[in-house]
């Protein structure tokens, strides 16, 4: 039985645990003694006061509307895909790999291979995962918690022994042929003479966050495949009773779920950091799950929640360089958010269900 | 003298925005075996839940004894001297029967005392009640009705002298079930009080003494059963006149449409659940299977709908049909002209959270008149579709964009018939056509599915109400345990018959 | 591999296993009771920090013990809370846990001490000291067993002893006692639990309670015991380590203790070894840093004997209407 | 309307700190954070007697993430500090890119050397100063067996490593140098805990004197030879302190020199590598009263001896990561 809207599921409540959050971060800035007003108007000014700022604040949604988008297909398909942090460094891995190996004749078609390279390693690195869960029953929650390590012990050895150049002291690659580079906000602004800030900050890879947006509504919501998995994701056993292969719905969805979380390499390995650094990927693997909880699963809301942790995470880094508020505060409001939005949802809906039941009687 | 055990005034419960008892009084006299009686969904459950400590009503005073006694939680139930046996066991599946029995009536902290003198407990009470178990026994190794004798017993050995009974037939067979009015009778004779809550008229004419009746959540009455009849009873239930018997003229069975051979499907803990099943199909004819529940009825229909895999041989129109691999599934078996209603809709049927449109498609999604192109899908098809299905079958809102788990359970079974009926079907598999639906729509699903068989199609249909079987089934397969007992023709059977083959007799002893 | 080696790699293994024991123990008792738990990590690393911070502040390794239990056991009932009273979850609610321990142990820390998010160093009394056992010295001289007794058995901190004591002890609570019979059934299946008029709210507490000691116990350890102060992030995975031992010993108390001495052993010899000669085969240290979380998922995949998890865990219990 | 004002609030109050900060110089701390006891804190400390000498302010920053760098220096510089010093060579690429954007802009990096117009590169001879303690760490020895710990197993960190065996040898050539890395990612300067193990281990094989290089995880390495009374050697800053008696020396790396010398120098500073070895007190050994008792008169002469020696070419110490190979081990 609906006791609320359908506008009070999908915007008032995520709304109430995002405040929730928020207003608890800023009892902690409160008890490490720091200003929360002074706090959040540099963030702001951090974030969305300059060009440069809007730069690294779509940079980090780039990357988080990735992952976001990874955990939201998955989680369609009732598969808790925890492993984006190791997709996404396996995927930064593949996008490494092509780039260094194959030579291309321009960026763009560069960056065609990279996306197909990292989509393809973060692919198969939740395909063993997938596999295990549908085939064996093993808990797809662990075995991608486990996967995580495994990626970071395999990319560790891989910068370590393999592809760190000679000589060199940082567990690294050689820096991509400078060919490659995307061409950013910056390099976009300085052609139509506008002065920018000289950054290697937000890239064309944020259309490409934003088509995967586009393309991830059309396939959960107007293809077959988006409907079996959605399917899926409500009851298994219906799935089943529809001829709905359980093994091939959860491999296929974590196949898009690992492909766009590798899919973000393209925007740190190729689009920044233009080699392959370890941890390249900066946690945005499991902001992932804090944006696809927010934004409900769904695209549109999966870019909101992007925008909203770009934002926080700029804006968390300028914090930490101009004041002595470490940017762990960001890890604390991503924490309340997970925290509201998710484990506590039943806390903030019940008492509005029970408002709206209240209403609707009286 | 008629002292009361129990007596429940202005009882109210409400989940939600859903009133599930309202103003209920009852009296239950001690030492009596008092039957409470009503379709499903009427709020019996919820009521005992109450009385049991499991739920709070809203409002209303529970009396023991004749005391005013609040029954907060189970532990102040027990303590009350109430003991209740639910339709669904609550036992700890790994755990010996001692254990189970021991579990929340401990004397310390420490378990070796407790359980060295439950077992002697255990078994003076066996032999008083005739409830032969052994203690030893890992509950996922014994049998439903094995089972329920452990319920039984955790409730005696918590000295209950009010024994509540949920539904406890729904998994016997009609020896077990007999088994268990023993046992009940001997109970009441040792001066317990008995409750017992079904849906069954039979059973609250064979063994209660007084019944009373719900419907909607509310008491319409409460009679001695010497005073009343069936017929009384179940116009009290449903609160109208009810036609009993389907109306339907005799089949005229044409060509084979199935033909199964020696099917065997074995469960994922490796139980074998048939066990050489020879069945025979034909159009315009409706093949009932009889059995208790749990006898491999479900898995039949399973193994038919593609839903699970098997062994054997199945012919379908002529061509054989695969039974394991790629090939073996519902979207197959649909290509092969077979649709099926599962047993369960909520979980099977439907997805809950779907729209109606979105689950008028389900199974049939990948057809192509529901596709733009060889990517989209045409999500207006399916509305428009929906839209027409919805309206012949008159689901109730005809609104095409309410999710399914907010129809109520008639509704829901009429979106699923539609579905699988309007694909006009050679075969139509249907299992519990009107489990946990009002008996307005059971009307109309029961005259939907002789309009189908009427248009030459072949149904088997599965249900564990044998009144059901009797009054739409043309024949009748018995299934006892993965086989089949023994087939009747549904004009010269009676209950009597097929409730001996339930229990494994065969035909001929019968 | 000469003989006081095999000692030192075994005594280092005791030491790195202990910690790995506790969060598994205390994943047990949770997980048992149907409270899936993923914020082992989490609650391990707040209780790092808090014993860490307040063994600096007052010098007292116990009274550091107190906070880090303290501060373990207030995000355990932040788990009950979302998982057991609020029905969230659990899975999520962990990874919050996780998050807001590395976040908040780092801001507290930097706040308190200034000293980019770790405490000062521990001195003296602030650490839990090695115990020599009696006649460790007069018993080292017999060969073999000697060493084996001065070195391996004896002279370990407290924690150890009490990591070890907690194996039978788990057990004995778990398969001897009425509590024990309780935590199993409602981790099996709660309705059983409730129907016999036993709270499932309250046992769950009850054991997530328990989870949040052992594993305050565990981050003591590693803080004053194995290493004299908090460092950021110092758990360092050992949370997940303890769940994959606990997987590995399909839930079992004496299977976890084998567990975690494995994998503790693996990081002892990850440790010695950076580059494991096995036949000829170079083993990279990240294998055998990785070899814990490998040898899980192949138990999970069924390979080497199922691991089946406790029925009703994972799902909160709502009364079936 | 009181969202805008907010925006211009936040300006002005930026606009106020930007005016007050121009020309201040900043020095941006790796990963490790500044209070690593070792690499960074020697350049906090460096940054710290500037301002103390001075009266001076000066800008802060630690990394938090990689893709912070850039951003870093990007805002340093165009907030108008100078000159900007960076610790680590991980801001090498970085700054390659960063440096030709800001040519009025003074850039020093430590541990690294980049090749531009406007960078100052300071690198240290940490093979020479490692010689030193080497040859301490082979005197103080009793057993013959000293040992090495040192952090991410990078070039740089062999090159200290192999400074020490070539010490070690040069007084006892048939002394064992065992050698752990903790690991091979920037979390191994950051593992107390696996220093204390490592340093357990080699007790057990017999070291009674062992040398950290590891950063953060040098604390435990001390702190896991005190406990076990066996002598250690701190590295980069003077760590004698952190166990009085128990730490036989530390192998100074003057990078607090290097930041204060480039805050000295100021904006327009000299660019060019800069090379600190034992000839410009860029590296050396610690004596201070913690230690006083532990390094004998002889130690010392001989120390000393060599150092001279080093300074004069007449022994050759060899530099790992010049062919990255080492002649002992």
């Amino acid at each position: 039985m609906t006791v609320m809207p359908k506008w009070a599921d999908v915007i008032l409540v995520p709304l109430i645990s995002l405040f929730l959050a928020l207003a608890i971060s800023a009892l902690v800035i409160l008890a490490i003694g720091e200003d929360p007003v002074e706090a959040v108007q540099l963030m702001i000014e951090g974030s969305v006061g300059s060009i440069r700022g809007w730069g690294y604040t779509l940079y980090y949604t780039t990357n988080f509307i990735f992952t976001g988008l990874a955990v939201s297909v998955a989680f369609h398909a009732r598969l808790f895909n925890i492993g984006g942090e190791g997709q996404a460094s396996l995927g930064g891995l593949g996008v490494a790999l092509v780039l260094l190996f194959l030579p291309w004749p321009h960026w763009t078609v560069a960056l065609f291979a990279a996306m197909l390279g990292g989509a393809a390693f973060g692919a198969l690195w939740a395909l063993i995962p997938a596999w295990l869960q549908a085939k064996r029953g093993s808990h797809i929650v662990i075995t991608t918690i486990m996967f995580n390590f495994i990626a970071a012990g395999l990319l560790n050895y891989m910068l370590s022994y393999t592809l760190k150049p000679a000589g060199s002291g940082d567990p690294a690659s050689a820096k991509f042929s400078p060919s490659y580079d995307l061409p950013t906000l910056n390099s976009i602004l300085t052609d139509l003479g506008i002065q920018a800030a000289r950054d290697d900050s937000v890239n064309v890879t944020f259309l490409i966050a934003l088509l995967a947006c586009v393309l991830v509504w059309v396939l959960m919501w107007r293809t077959r495949l988006g409907y079996e998995i959605r399917a899926f994701g409500h009851s298994e056993t219906a799935a089943k009773y529809a001829g709905i292969s359980p093994l091939k719905i959860t491999v296929i969805a974590m196949l898009i779920s690992g492909g766009l979380a590798g899919l973000m390499a393209i925007n740190t390995v190729m689009g920044e950091a233009e080699r392959l650094v370890l941890n390249s990927t900066g946690g945005a693997g499991f902001i992932g799950i804090a944006v696809a909880l927010m934004g409900r699963s769904h695209p549109i809301g999966v870019l909101l929640a992007a925008l909203l942790f770009g934002f926080l995470y700029q804006g968390g880094a300028e914090l930490s360089l101009w004041t002595s508020i470490p940017a762990q505060l960001i890890v604390v409001v991503q924490a309340l958010v997970i925290l509201f939005t998710g484990a506590l949802d039943n806390m903030v809906r019940m008492p509005i269900e029970r408002m709206f039941l209240a209403m609707r009687r009286g | 003298m008629t002292e009361l055990a129990i007596e429940l005034r202005g009882i109210s419960k409400a989940f939600g925005p859903v009133q599930a008892n309202k103003d209920i009084s009852i009296q239950v006299t001690k030492g009596t075996i008092h039957g409470i009686i009503g379709e499903n969904g009427a709020g019996k459950s919820t009521l005992m839940s109450i009385l049991y400590g499991f739920y709070k009503a809203d409002r209303g005073d529970i009396l023991i004894d004749g005391k005013l006694t609040a029954i907060p939680d189970s532990q102040a139930a027990i303590a009350a001297g109430i003991g209740m046996v639910f339709q669904h066991f609550k036992l700890v599946e790994n755990f010996t029967v001692l254990e189970n029995i021991v579990l929340g009536a401990e004397d310390g902290p420490w378990l070796a005392p407790s359980l060295s003198k439950a077992r002697k407990e255990l078994k003076s009470l066996a032999e008083e009640y005739e409830l032969n178990v052994d203690p030893d026994a890992v509950i996922e190794n014994i049998g439903v009705g094995m089972q329920q004798r452990v319920e039984i017993l955790k409730a005696l050995y918590r000295q209950a002298d009010i024994l509540i009974l949920d539904e406890p037939t729904g998994v016997l067979t009609p020896a077990e079930a007999d088994h268990l009015f023993r046992i009940l009778r001997n109970l009441k004779a040792e001066g317990k009080t008995i409750i017992l809550i079904t849906h069954k008229l039979r059973e609250i004419m064979d063994v209660t003494d007084t019944v009373s009746v719900m419907r909607r959540g509310e008491m319409t009455a409460t009679v001695k059963t010497a005073d009343t009849s069936p017929t009384e009873l179940a116009e009290l239930m449903v609160g109208r006149k009810v036609l009993l018997r389907v109306e339907k003229t005799p089949a005229t069975p044409g060509a084979k449409i199935l033909e199964v051979r020696d099917l065997r499907v074995v469960d994922e803990k490796g139980v074998e659940r048939l066990r050489g099943i020879d069945l025979d199909i034909h159009a315009g004819e409706i093949l009932g299977i009889a059995g208790v529940a749990g006898s491999g009825q479900s898995e039949l229909l399973e193994v038919l709908g593609g839903y699970r895999n098997g062994h054997g041989k199945i012919v379908m129109n002529g061509q054989s049909i695969d039974l394991t691999g790629a090939r073996s599934d519902g979207q197959s078996r649909r290509a092969r002209g077979i649709a099926h209603v599962p047993e369960d809709r909520q979980r099977e049927g439907l997805i809950m959270d779907f729209h109606a449109w979105e689950n008028v498609a389900f199974g049939y999604h990948h057809q192509d008149e529901y596709q733009r192109s060889a990517l989209l899908m045409n999500n207006r098809a399916l509305r428009q579709d929906a839209e027409g299905k919805i309206e012949r079958f008159d689901v109730r809102p005809a609104n095409c964009w309410q999710a399914a788990k907010n129809f109520s359970g008639g509704n829901q079974q009429k979106i699923v018939l539609a579905r699988e009926i309007e694909r006009n079907p050679d075969l139509l598999l249907i299992g519990q056509p009107t489990r946990g639906v009002d008996i307005g729509a059971i009307e109309f699903i029961h005259q939907q599915i002789v309009a189908l068989r009427d248009a030459g199609k072949a149904i088997l249909l599965v249900s564990v109400e044998l009144e059901e079987i009797l009054g739409l089934a043309d024949r009748i397969a018995v299934m006892f345990d993965g086989r089949i007992m023994g087939e009747r023709m549904a004009g010269t059977t009676d209950e009597r018959e097929l409730g001996m083959l339930m229990a494994g007799m065969t035909g001929d002893a019968a | 591999m000469d003989f006081p080696t095999l000692i030192q790699i075994l005594d280092s293994t005791l030491r790195l296993a202990t910690p790995l024991l506790l969060a598994c123990l205390a994943g047990l008792f949770s997980e048992r009771a149907g409270i899936f738990d993923i914020a082992l990590e989490g609650k391990m690393l707040a209780a790092a920090f808090a014993s860490g911070a307040f063994a600096a502040i007052s010098g007292s390794a116990w009274i550091g013990l107190a906070a880090g239990i303290g501060a373990s056991v207030m995000l355990s009932l932040l788990h009950g809370l979302a998982s057991i009273t609020f029905r969230g979850n659990q899975l999520i609610s962990g990874v919050a846990i996780n998050f807001l321990a590395a976040g908040l142990t780092v801001l507290v820390a930097q706040h308190w001490f200034q000293q980019g998010g770790r405490t000062p160093s521990l001195l003296g009394d602030g650490r839990f000291s090695p115990i020599k056992l009696p006649l460790a010295d007069t018993l080292s001289r017999i060969p073999v067993l000697g060493p084996i007794y001065s070195e391996l058995i004896s002279g370990h901190s407290i924690l150890v002893y009490v990591a070890i004591i907690c194996v039978p002890a788990t057990w004995y609570v778990l398969f001897r006692t009425r509590f024990g019979l309780r935590l199993r059934a409602v981790g099996e299946n709660p309705a059983a639990v409730d129907t016999a008029g036993i709270s499932v709210v309250g046992l769950r507490f009850a054991a997530v309670v328990i989870c949040g000691v052992l594993c305050g116990v565990a981050g003591a350890y590693l803080a004053t015991g194995l290493q004299a102060g908090f460092v950021k992030d110092m758990t360092a995975g050992r949370g997940f380590i303890a769940l994959a031992a606990l997987i590995f010993a399909k839930w079992r108390p004496w299977f976890a203790l084998y567990a975690c001495l494995l994998f503790g052993l693996l990081q002892a010899l990850a440790l010695r070894y950076q580059n494991l000669d096995i036949a000829g085969i170079a083993v990279p240290v990240q294998l055998m840093d990785t070899l814990p979380y490998i040898l899980t998922v192949v138990i999970l995949a069924g390979f080497v004997g199922r691991a089946v998890p406790p029925r009703a865990g994972g799902e909160p219990y709502v009364k079936e209407r | 309307m009181i969202l805008m004002r907010t925006f211009l609030g936040a300006a002005a109050a930026l606009a106020v700190s930007a005016g007050a900060s121009l020309a201040d110089p900043a020095v941006v701390f790796d990963l490790g954070g500044k209070f690593d006891k070792s690499f960074n804190e020697a350049a906090f400390g460096g940054a710290q007697r500037w301002a103390e000498e001075t009266g001076g302010d000066y800008r802060e920053i630690e990394m938090q993430s990689e893709a912070q760098r850039e951003q870093a220096l990007r805002r340093l510089a165009e907030s108008g500090s100078n000159p900007v010093v960076m610790t680590g060579f991980a801001f090498g690429n970085v700054l390659n890119e960063v440096a030709p954007d800001y040519p009025d802009t003074s850039f020093v990096i430590i541990d690294m050397v980049v090749d531009q117009p406007n960078v100052r590169s300071v690198v240290f001879n940490e093979h020479e100063g490692s010689f030193l303690v080497g040859m301490m760490a082979a005197k103080a020895s009793k057993t013959g067996t000293v040992g090495f710990i040192g952090g991410m197993d990078i070039p740089l960190i062999r090159k200290f490593a192999c400074g020490y065996a070539q010490g070690v040898k040069s007084v006892n050539p048939d002394a064992t140098v065992i050698q752990n890395m903790t690991g091979t990612t920037p979390a191994a300067w950051n593992d107390p805990g696996k220093g204390i193990e490592l340093t357990k281990a080699q007790i057990s094989q017999g070291v009674d004197v062992v040398y950290a290089a590891a950063g953060g995880t040098g604390v435990g390495v001390l702190q896991a030879a005190a406990d076990e009374n066996i002598l250690s050697i701190g590295v980069d800053s003077n760590q004698n302190h952190l166990h009085p008696g128990k730490v036989l020396t530390s192998m100074m790396k003057r990078v607090d020199n290097a930041v204060y010398t480039a805050f000295t120098d100021g904006p327009g500073l000299e660019t060019g590598v800069n090379v600190m070895g034992l000839s410009n007190d860029g590296v050396g050994y610690a004596v201070d009263e913690n230690n006083a008792e532990l390094v004998t008169a002889e130690m010392k002469t001989a120390v000393d001896e060599a150092s001279a020696k080093i300074v004069s070419g007449e022994i050759a110490v060899h530099d790992y990561m010049s062919d990255n190979s080492c002649p002992v081990n």
